[in-house]
């Protein structure tokens, strides 16, 4: 007999006596574990929560609007902060749309350089959740131990990019081909710096080692699986009907990955395996993170070998006017599925571009979710979804 | 118990080996007012301005997304190459202030410029107790010019 | 996209086309369009939500739902490409995945602006849920059956409909572009590249 | 001795230790937990490793503003912090540090020890009643709930030592654990409980030692990821501080409790009786921090339980487990 069961018939018992009348239990949007600004309105009796209402829109920056007034260009600045902690993964379905309204295609090292840096920002989120996610069931050392690393991670993007989180550096046409500013440092190449395969093969090593640390700190540990394991299960039509996407979604047994389906960027060249697991708790989504990490890390080391030299851009008009159409074009982001539905009426500017962020989907279920739940496991379950707050409000 | 759970209970005491080995080891921290953080060189840290490159064509301006940057100038004439000769008007640059409370980093300015005048420059060390003091101006600009790096060598392959 | 077959040329023989026209055909829609690899399905208002139903069988991923406004009076950004010819009208779009493929198709309903009222997919889609809160808020369209249909994202004292062309965008209104003020006109950028 | 000079020098030795321990405790979980997490903790105050930290941090706390929810009971909300820190420092009264140093040697001090120690619980109910806030309530609530499922281990792992001291006295104890029980080559060798079938005894009591501290993996009733700060949520400055304090205190407290009926006190296996008013003090202290650091070591290392499973922790594992092992010791006591 589970915990569950047995909490259920012993409160039965007591009920009989002890009649409490519910309350109200307002969660956020300031508090520690809602990632931001989340607020969840919470019908509690005792601890077990009987009805929740999340209420979203605090950090709605309207981005579907604004993208309206800028032009592409400008718009690549903006989608790399809809989910912050994976911004060049979010540009490149962007690109990869605008392109194929264009009727343009990046060279092939450009295609490389994407899909390594869309890698290390899968790593880098998929690392985010590895330090908060064991911070929300009371576990502080593996988030100073994991960001640790993550730093290492983050500086080889920022060495090719220069930026660290928003990496702006996806072009139409392939990515940013040089510095840029007039003649004499426009020749300046912005192709990978010089030591760059070596220190990824280095920095690769310590992905290892902390995904072994990772191991010992927090996936062996049973405290950790007794907070986790069959707690939030989601079955795989629930999952389906939410739009849950990604490792929310392989966790509870659907064998998913755009990175396979859908044919972009040259993921067809390299080795992997898509990781997914079939309970559907806390503790498989954590799996799946985990395993993609390390999925990514061999992802990584096989495009060092291939990548090959050539162009890092092709040849576009300076100023990009769209043709008139209409595309969705979408990629596997580190939380799942990320489309932007494009919409152009021929000019500089789209006429309208929906925004598929994929947090926004995965939160969604949470009212069903979280119903006749524990408040612990409500911060367990909503921290194993892995969302980012600007990713749901956009 | 949940399964998965075994008695003696070793993934709890594995995890305490980690953490001992850990704090006997140096902790590996740049200690940073004492010891400076180096970033590399394509960090996007500041925009510096090269004045005298600027020829006051507002592209920067133009193409910013955020709308923090702000130039004004005029028109000067100048003395003719040779006597007699027709006399040049050049554009003289009275203002360029980038408001970095507003800046969000994307460096679209920098690519813009067509008259090597603007570059990015990896330093950081410009935080403000008062918002607008980070309205920075032509001089300022003009200072974070010499943290200039050169860009680094590229890889072979 | 690199191997995908090229859709801007002949659509002969895509095989997207096939796909949605077979699938178009089978739901009993009214026509489909496959541009640039995005298929969409023109369903009618009063069969929306039977034939996303139906549909779901083959594709059971809800992937999102929004809506576009086709209108002539554009208050930001630039506008269609045609005024004189646009029939304004709200498109309401929903799209669903299959699990196992990349197939995914885009259902469009057509709404007039006087009466944009369709029929929610809460009932047999938890997910949707969401995503029609947020097309009511942003542009005003009713979803029949959806009970819970408060604001997600604006205030709740909040007037008007944000993702309609007709609303301004205030934060571009309240501030003059820098870029206004001209101390001459614009060099050719082509030009000049290498002068200096 | 005059009674009354007596009374004073034991009262302020004993708080004079108990704020010291309190702040080296304060400052150890600072420092050696920042190690754990591969950082450096503090670092500029007073000089060298940042040792006024804690002093800091305290004077820090004395200047902020003393805040109470407008709807708070302000005379329970004012009260609670020291009814917390008033149950810890009665602990100090009658932990032996040598077979003199005692501010009070009672009969019953075992027995004295269990009763005040779980009044701090009365202190954390009011705290988190008196907020005015959910979650100071959840996080009382939960306190209490903790403390009567932890206070009975707790007291059936006392019971069995005891049975195995034949006194209640906790001088009588550390002296029980110092009997010679048999000689090697010569040396008479006396040990100390943990060895002499406490074993048990002592996991019981340290688990339900860290429950009764509300400290990970059982600090449900702050739990800052669920209920922000639990019953400290709405306390701030001194009074934030004597809880503070009173925590750090207690886990001071509770470890020489540990000390003083598992490890043997102040006595070890080689030291001469009459050594023991002057080293007794030095062995205790390193016996102490031995276990103060055990605690601070778990929980730089555990995450959190869930309620529920704590307390089906307690009436299912640990309650069945004390009572077997008083029925063990008590079968060790009649046979040899």
């Amino acid at each position: 007999m589970t915990h569950r069961e047995l909490m259920h018939r012993s409160e039965a018992a007591v009920s009989v006596e002890l009649e409490t009348p519910g309350m109200t239990l307002n969660i956020g949007p300031q508090h520690p574990s809602t990632h931001g600004v989340l607020r969840l309105v919470a019908k509690v009796e005792g601890e077990r929560i009987t009805e929740i209402e999340p209420v979203i829109g605090y950090m709605h920056r309207g981005y579907e609007k604004l993208s309206e007034v800028r032009t592409y260009a400008q718009i690549n600045t903006l989608v790399n902060r809809v989910d912050w902690v994976s911004g060049f993964a979010n540009e490149v379905p962007f690109i990869l749309g605008v392109e194929r309204l264009m009727g343009v295609e990046a060279p092939e090292r450009a295609q490389w350089i994407r899909l390594i840096l869309t890698e290390f920002f899968r790593i880098s989120s998929h690392l985010l959740f590895m330090s908060s996610y064991p911070l929300e069931l009371g576990a502080t050392t593996p988030l100073m131990h994991v960001l640790r690393e993550r730093e290492y991670l983050l500086e080889l993007i920022e060495g090719v990019t220069g930026g660290r989180f928003h990496p702006n550096f996806n072009r139409v046409g392939g990515v940013k081909p040089n510095y840029g500013g007039g003649s004499q440092t426009k020749k300046q190449s912005m192709d990978l710096p010089a030591g760059f395969f070596k220190l990824v093969a280095e920095t690769m090593d310590r992905m290892d080692q902390i995904c072994d640390d990772i191991d010992t700190l927090v996936t062996g540990n049973e405290l950790i699986k007794a907070r986790t394991i069959d707690v939030g299960v989601i079955p795989a039509d629930k999952a389906i009907e939410y739009g849950l996407s990604g490792p929310n979604l392989r966790a509870s047994g659907v064998v998913y990955d755009l990175r396979k389906v859908e044919s972009y960027l040259p993921y067809d060249q390299i080795d992997f395996d898509v990781i997914s697991r079939t309970g559907g708790d806390c503790y498989d989504r954590y799996l799946v993170r985990l395993g993609e990490i390390r999925e990514s890390v061999k992802i990584i080391r096989q495009a060092i070998d291939i990548i090959p030299a050539g162009p890092l851009q092709a040849k576009v008009p300076r100023v990009l006017k769209v043709p008139r159409g209409q595309v969705y074009s979408r990629a596997e982001n580190p939380k799942g599925e990320f489309g932007y539905y494009i919409v152009s009426e021929g000019g500089k500017m789209p006429y309208r571009l929906k925004i598929r962020s994929t947090s926004f989907s995965n939160l969604s279920i949470l009212p069903w979710i979280l119903n006749d739940q524990l408040i612990p496991d409500l911060v367990a379950i909503m921290g194993s979804l892995d969302f980012v707050l600007g990713d749901v409000d956009r | 118990m949940s399964k998965g759970i075994t008695f003696p209970f070793p993934g709890l005491f594995k995890g305490m080996g980690l953490t001992l080995k850990t704090m006997l080891k140096k902790a590996p921290v740049t200690m940073y007012p004492d010891e400076k953080e180096i970033p590399v060189p394509r960090a996007r840290g500041v925009i510096s301005l090269d004045a005298d490159a600027c020829t006051v064509c507002m592209l920067c301006a133009r193409e910013c997304p955020d709308w923090c940057i702000y130039i004004e100038g005029h028109k000067e004439a100048q003395e003719p190459a040779k006597p007699g000769g027709r006399i040049k008007t050049k554009n003289e640059l009275d203002r360029f202030d980038i408001d970095y409370s507003l800046c969000m980093y994307c460096g679209i300015c920098v690519e813009v410029c067509p008259f090597n005048a603007l570059f990015w420059s990896p330093e950081y060390e410009y935080a403000e107790p008062r918002i607008s003091d980070l309205l920075h101006n032509q001089e300022k600009l003009g200072e974070w010019l010499e943290t200039v790096p050169k860009p680094p060598a590229l890889e072979s392959r | 996209m690199s191997d995908q077959p090229d859709t801007s040329g002949d659509t002969d023989v895509n095989p997207l086309e096939d796909y949605a026209s077979e699938m178009s055909e089978r739901l009993g829609a009214q026509e489909f369009s496959v541009e640039f690899d995005t298929v969409r399905v023109l369903v009618e208002r009063d069969k929306w939500v039977e034939t996303i139903n139906a549909a779901r069988k083959e594709l059971p991923f809800f992937s999102w739902l929004s809506a576009i406004d086709w209108s002539r009076d554009t208050e930001v950004g630039e506008g269609v490409s045609d005024p004189e010819d646009l029939e304004e009208r709200f498109e309401v779009m929903c799209r669903l995945s299959s699990v196992t493929s990349a197939d995914g198709v885009i259902f469009v309903a057509t709404l007039p602006k006087d009466d944009a009222t369709i029929g929610s997919l809460t009932a047999t889609i938890g997910g949707a849920e969401w995503h029609e809160r947020e097309a009511h808020e942003m542009f005003g369209i009713m979803f029949e059956g959806n009970t819970n249909l408060v604001p997600l994202y604006l205030p709740d004292d909040f007037i008007g409909n944000p993702l309609l062309k007709s609303f301004p965008l205030i934060a571009r209104e309240v501030k003059p572009w820098p870029g206004d003020v001209d101390v001459e006109a614009l060099p050719e950028a082509d030009d000049e590249g290498g002068a200096s | 001795m005059n009674f009354w000079l007596e009374l004073v020098i034991s009262l302020v030795v004993m708080l004079a230790v108990v704020l010291t321990s309190a702040l080296v405790t304060i400052y150890v979980e600072l420092k050696a937990g920042s190690h754990m997490q591969a950082r450096i903790g503090p670092y500029y105050a007073g000089g060298r490793w940042g040792w006024a930290q804690p002093l800091a941090d305290a004077a820090k706390f004395l200047q902020k503003e003393d805040l109470a929810p407008a709807r708070a009971d302000r005379t329970v909300y004012g009260f609670a912090p020291y009814v917390v820190l008033m149950s810890t420092l009665a602990i100090f009264a009658v932990i032996p540090l040598g077979p003199d140093l005692v501010a009070a040697n009672l009969d019953l001090g075992a027995y004295f020890l269990l009763a005040i120690s779980s009044l701090s619980v009365l202190g954390i109910l009011m705290a988190g009643w008196s907020s005015a806030n959910k979650y100071s309530l959840i996080g009382g609530l939960r306190a209490a709930a903790q403390l009567i499922a932890y206070e009975l281990p707790l007291v059936l792992a006392v019971v069995a030592v005891v049975i195995q001291a034949g006194t209640m006295s906790l001088n009588g104890i550390v002296e029980a654990q110092q009997v010679t029980l048999f000689t090697v080559g010569g040396a008479e060798i006396a040990l100390p409980f943990i060895l002499t079938g406490q074993i048990i005894g002592f996991g019981i009591f340290m688990i339900a030692a860290v429950a009764e501290l509300s400290r990970i993996p059982f600090d449900m009733p702050i739990a800052e990821s669920e209920l922000t700060m639990g019953y400290l949520t709405e306390y701030s400055g001194i009074r934030f501080t004597m809880f503070f304090l009173g925590e750090y205190a207690s886990m001071v407290g509770l470890s020489a409790i540990a000390a003083t009926l598992y490890l043997g006190g102040y006595g070890a296996p080689f030291l001469p009786e009459s050594m023991a008013n002057f080293a007794g003090p030095g062995i205790f202290f390193v016996k102490v921090a031995a276990l103060v650091f055990f605690i601070i070591w778990i929980r730089f290392t555990w995450p959190r339980l869930r309620e529920d499973q704590l307390q089906s922790m307690a009436w299912r594992w640990l309650i069945p487990l004390a009572l077997f092992n008083i029925g063990l010791v008590s079968i060790f006591k009649v046979v040899f």
